[in-house]
């Protein structure tokens, strides 16, 4: 198995989760988190100070998938997230040994 | 006895009162999240300290028996013995007045030295300035001393009109905004000044204690009549008036300078006009006030930024707001009071310059006075048991620190 | 010269300006987090022009002197130039205690426009609304209008009884409600209206904001009184007889149709309650008081949930509570009203219909003059400048977009 | 009737209502994120049930003609009819301003049992113990009561000084934290209580609280003079002399016991000086209001520590706050009542010890009193619907389960 | 090494983190998420507005261990987390190349 | 490619990004964690309470990198974040089998 982990845009999450959805995905884990890269060295004035903020709020989604479903998952991330603009994230997957159902404790692909 | 005059006192000293924890909220919410039960706390310590220094010495020497147009009589009230026994309810009241005033005057300065400094040598400082520099200088202006000294049988047989300042323009702004302005300077930046954002962490705090502060300033300005007369009434609108206008003028300027109209500079632009209006409420009409409102606004928005310029970190501004607007206000009334509701006339009503001359002196003496006490009152404390909690404690945050709180826990 | 009566009227309009930051935090903490700073600005920048517009035309429309019992003369006292030099008390704070019914009005509007509105758009309906609208519709109900044309010498010969408003029923809360219906439709719906939960994302914020209204209120209801009188005790009764109970009504509601009793319908209790006693605060007992409160908070409860149903985006219930239980407060008066207190009795009370055709008449003039100057006012805004923000800002959140700002900041 | 005091007795009506949403914030504050609203709706449901308990039978019994000295009939004025059309702004203002007493009283109460009671027992109690318990003892205090039995005319003949409690240190706190002792042990201590934190999540709410307490504080302390005279006056003094003395009593307990002064102790303190100088705010002068504040604030300090001790989930303090507090200022009475003010001499004033016993003694009937009623209530609502909400609920958090919501969304 | 990484109903933490020191774990990493799976569709009334609530709050759990470890400490965590209902989490291993304790600049197993 | 996790003192964060910087590394994930592990067992006293809190607050930064870089990047996190004290945090590595950047949809180290 695999976890697919993308870092995207927040306002795009909504679109992300129904293609998710769409391909079959059952379930999504999704946290908040901030992160800078090309996005950097945005500089704002407030109150006569002017300083550089470059944390910018992102969305974290996080899908246990079978090893041969992540490639189409990742796709389908990154054509719903996309807005083609500087800052709209990563996708990134990692090899899974395996996975847990904490309410039946069943493992592996049956955990999904 | 006349009732409702009480009535009005026993409301407005309620009102100004509550400015203070106002006050708490307006510079709680613009600090940081790590630091905004410290910046209350000065507060909430002015409002303890600040009582404790009005009722042993600060009344006498603001209302004693003057000592040659000085100071009041140190030692004329100790606890407001004789005050409360005399059993006027208006003498009672107005003691009680007065030690809200005493309270916010020194309240406000903390806004200068957010984030950095022990809570212990904050209360040191607040019991010393109240004595020593809020007390006089309201003995002058309030009490025997600018006007005795000013009028035909004072020692410069001077008989000059003014200097006016109905509610405090330079008893508490002025004054306030200088010694901030010093502690500022004797404490030193905090970490990060000029580089981090350091932005608002709870923005509606801002805006509620900016409201709180508005209603508030009806017992202040219009409660100074001490009485519930048409002097109250045109206090009542002129700080109304200017306040309003005051926002426009602040957001104005933040339109065509950032692009943006902030929350921030609303909440500001009511100090602003607050402060400004404060010594003219008696003095100017409703056109006057709308024009008072407007460049305090303007003028506080320009005057937020000088600390980067300048270097000195007047952390929630209490320099540009209280200092600029102040000065402004108090001069303003140099140029157009018009004469007819309360006294002289200035400059545009026909009055001529003797009243701004009047006014900016009295605002110079003060500064003065201001400065350089306040500054042997600060490094006093620098140099014993000094002002700044560590490096470490103002980055990890001053609440955990000092006070063994963090403001805000996590649901759990 | 009363002094009590001034110190009353004072106090009145020091709590009524307190209303709007109250509306402020009713609203700021019912909006979603990204547009709760842009709620708020709506509110004082309300005080800000809606200031500006009374004193320049709204006080001479509303107060002065009656041009053919429609509108009082719009040039009568720009600037409240001859109010202030008058020197009457009691006519210089009624000028003032003007001003915050004005505010407040123009501000209530803002809560069926949440999260979407260009902050200037927004500036500019609130002071030509103040102008066009409050101004002239306080005129017909408070001033030479209605009365003068259903009196004896009017134009009908009619010596009609009523109307009754005695604190704003007609002349705030209906007229705000049907401005925020006609707002809402001329602005649209939001992005998700109806599938995205949209939550209060502050609750202690939306009870807070009620406390202070309901505190203001005070001001509002027993300040109409103009004195400090059996009317304004009166006022006060059941002003907090009928909030109280009223919380009951909208509980009971929701937990009999959704199975629990939340504290946004407590909160929106207490204003519903406050809206309904508002026209008959002097005209009821405190029975009288209870019946109206239970009602309103009942009646307000079941009104919220129509806007899903009918598809306009009210987004904060100005409808469903300003004018649902505005509405019903007014018409109660026709039916409760005991005649003792103050003026003609209601059907039940022996006074036959005609009272409650006078009230549902005033009512109906109201409604349909509110509606057909706010729609000119607002298709004018929404043909030139324009009232939405872009979509991709409504979904990022409004408040960084007009005001450059995010409510709270992380720790940092 | 005199204006002037009208208008003050408006004033303080509106303020003390204004406390029971302050006694929100400071209690929803101090509680767990998971269970503000239903801390803060226990508050508005006392406004709500208190106020209709009030109207029905707790005015009658409270102010109603005796029977026996013992209570006022409970049939003397159901629904306010008389007061109210009797017409007297005073008579009616004072059925006002005696709901809002009820009304803080009871939600005192809910401080000791945070986090873990059903919304409706809550209301039930609320009700019956405004009509049961606070209504027959204020009669007792303030009524025909203890003064009646304790007179020459009495049954025992004794002409004993006193008992007093000018407005309120017996019959709101000793009453409220005594009921609050018996339904916290009634109801049983909360999953974790002693092991787990339970810090409050929110401080500045709770700061916002105190202060809005104590802005209220002085319509319930100076308006309990029902006038706008020098004993208002000096009541209004020594509540901000006790009060910013406590502040600094507790801090400094805390800062030599924890090592920390907390913003928690600050608003704490707060409380505990203006329920300690209640009783006797217009029987000290302000060196007495110094002695009491400073006594109150180490001493609830102190004492609310002894329920980790002692083992009861006393949860935000009602008894170490409350009843020291208010025991405390009762006794005070005894002790340092300076005679000049208002009656009789303490006993440091050459009065001799029997006023402190008649105070112990006043104090120790109502504790019986209300330990005894409460409990019957508290017992008859367990063994019938029952107090707790289930353990799951508990853990997960009160707000949602009861009423449906979280207080804060998270911004989206 | 081994990363377990835990999804789980939030008022479980308390008994997770008692198995996991039974079992001998010595650090964990705990941080807030939220999810959706098979316990979507959730539907609420609120002020007269019915819509569907699927974002459930989680609690994420991050436990490094040895190779050896994982096993049972993923069976330690099921059985701690388990309510039986559905929405009680998943739990996943993936493979970690090395673990370094800032501290002290140790890597590998005595950096755990 | 490999994914470097640390979680670091909140305070350290500045420092741990700089060094990135200076490292080279173009972007970072950033979010808030809380942990224990030594730092456990640290007794507070407050309002008369004593209690222990454990659950102390940490940040998580994320860093893809090429194969070759984990090394130098885990050491860079590490000088810069120490302080020495208990609490410092932990710096671990897992193997990654894709990253997507999702504004171009290009795969692979051009992806970083
Ligand atoms: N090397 C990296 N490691 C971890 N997260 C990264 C990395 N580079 C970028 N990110 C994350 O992806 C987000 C978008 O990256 P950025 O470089 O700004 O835009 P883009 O990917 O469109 O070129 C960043 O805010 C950050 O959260
Ligand atoms: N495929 C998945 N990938 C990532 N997280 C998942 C996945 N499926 C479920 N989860 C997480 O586990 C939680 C519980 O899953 P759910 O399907 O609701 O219940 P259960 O596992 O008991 O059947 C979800 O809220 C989500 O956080
Ligand atoms: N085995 C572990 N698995 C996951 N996170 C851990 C582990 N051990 C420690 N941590 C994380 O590292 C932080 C610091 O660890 P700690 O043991 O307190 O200090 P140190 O690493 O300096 O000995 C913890 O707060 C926790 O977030």
């Amino acid at each position: 198995m695999k976890l697919v982990t993308a870092i995207i845009q927040p306002h795009r999450v909504d679109e992300v989760r129904a293609a998710l959805e769409a391909a079959g995905v059952k379930g999504v884990t999704v946290s908040e988190a901030a992160g800078y890269g090309r996005q950097k060295g945005h500089t704002e004035v407030y109150r006569g100070a002017e300083y550089t903020v470059d944390l910018v709020p992102k969305t974290r989604m996080e899908v246990l998938v079978d090893d041969a479903d992540a490639a189409v998952v990742t796709e389908a991330i990154v054509s719903a997230a996309q807005t083609g603009k500087i800052g709209d994230g990563k996708v990134w997957t990692v090899p899974v040994d395996d996975v847990a159902r904490v309410r039946t404790g069943e493992h592996g692909a049956d955990a999904l | 006895m006349d009732s409702g005059n009480i009535a009005w006192l026993l409301t407005s000293a309620s009102l100004v009162l509550l400015m203070t924890p106002g006050l708490a909220l307006f510079y709680g919410g613009m600090s940081r999240g790590k630091s905004v039960l410290n910046m209350m706390m000065m507060s909430f310590g002015a409002m303890a300290v600040g009582t404790l220094a009005w009722i042993t010495f600060g009344f006498s020497i603001s209302a004693g028996d003057t000592m040659n147009d000085i100071i009041g009589d140190p030692l004329y009230d100790f606890g407001l013995q004789n005050v409360m026994e005399g059993g006027d309810a208006m003498a009672i009241i107005s003691a009680g007045f007065g030690a809200t005033f005493a309270i916010i005057t020194v309240a406000l300065i903390s806004g200068s030295i957010a984030d950095r400094v022990k809570f212990s040598s904050w209360l040191i400082f607040a019991f010393l300035w109240v004595i020593l520099v809020y007390s006089p200088v309201s003995h002058w202006v309030w009490g025997d001393g600018f006007a005795a000294l000013l009028g035909p049988d004072g020692p410069w047989f001077a008989d000059l009109p003014g200097p006016y300042d109905f509610a405090g323009g330079t008893v508490v702004h002025i004054n306030a905004g200088v010694a901030g302005l010093v502690l500022a300077l004797v404490v030193g930046i905090r970490k990060g000044f000029g580089r981090d954002p350091m932005r608002p962490h709870n923005l509606p705090f801002v805006m509620l204690g900016a409201a709180l502060l508005w209603f508030g300033w009806f017992g202040f300005n219009a409660g100074s009549a001490f009485a519930a007369d048409n002097f109250a009434a045109t206090a009542w609108v002129n700080t109304t008036v200017a306040t309003a206008i005051a926002i426009l003028g602040w957001l104005v300027v933040e339109k065509l300078r950032d692009g943006k109209a902030t929350s921030l500079g609303a909440a500001s632009g009511v100090v602003a006009g607050l402060v400004a209006i404060t010594p003219a409420c008696a003095s100017v009409d409703a056109f006057g006030a709308a024009i008072i409102g407007l460049v305090a606004g303007a003028l506080s928005a320009l005057a937020v930024g000088l600390k980067y310029k300048l270097g000195y970190d007047d952390s929630l501004d209490v320099v540009g707001v209280h200092l600029v607007s102040g000065l402004w206000g108090t001069l303003a009334i140099g140029l157009i009071a018009n004469g007819t509701i309360n006294g002289d006339a200035g400059l545009f009503y026909g009055g001529g310059i003797t009243l701004l001359g009047v006014q900016a002196a009295a605002a110079a003496v003060v500064m003065a006075y201001s400065a350089v006490v306040t500054l042997i009152i600060a490094l006093a404390i620098k140099y014993t048991i000094g002002f700044r909690v560590s490096e470490e404690v103002e980055v990890a945050g001053i609440d955990f620190a000092e006070h063994g709180e963090t403001a805000y826990e996590e649901a759990k």
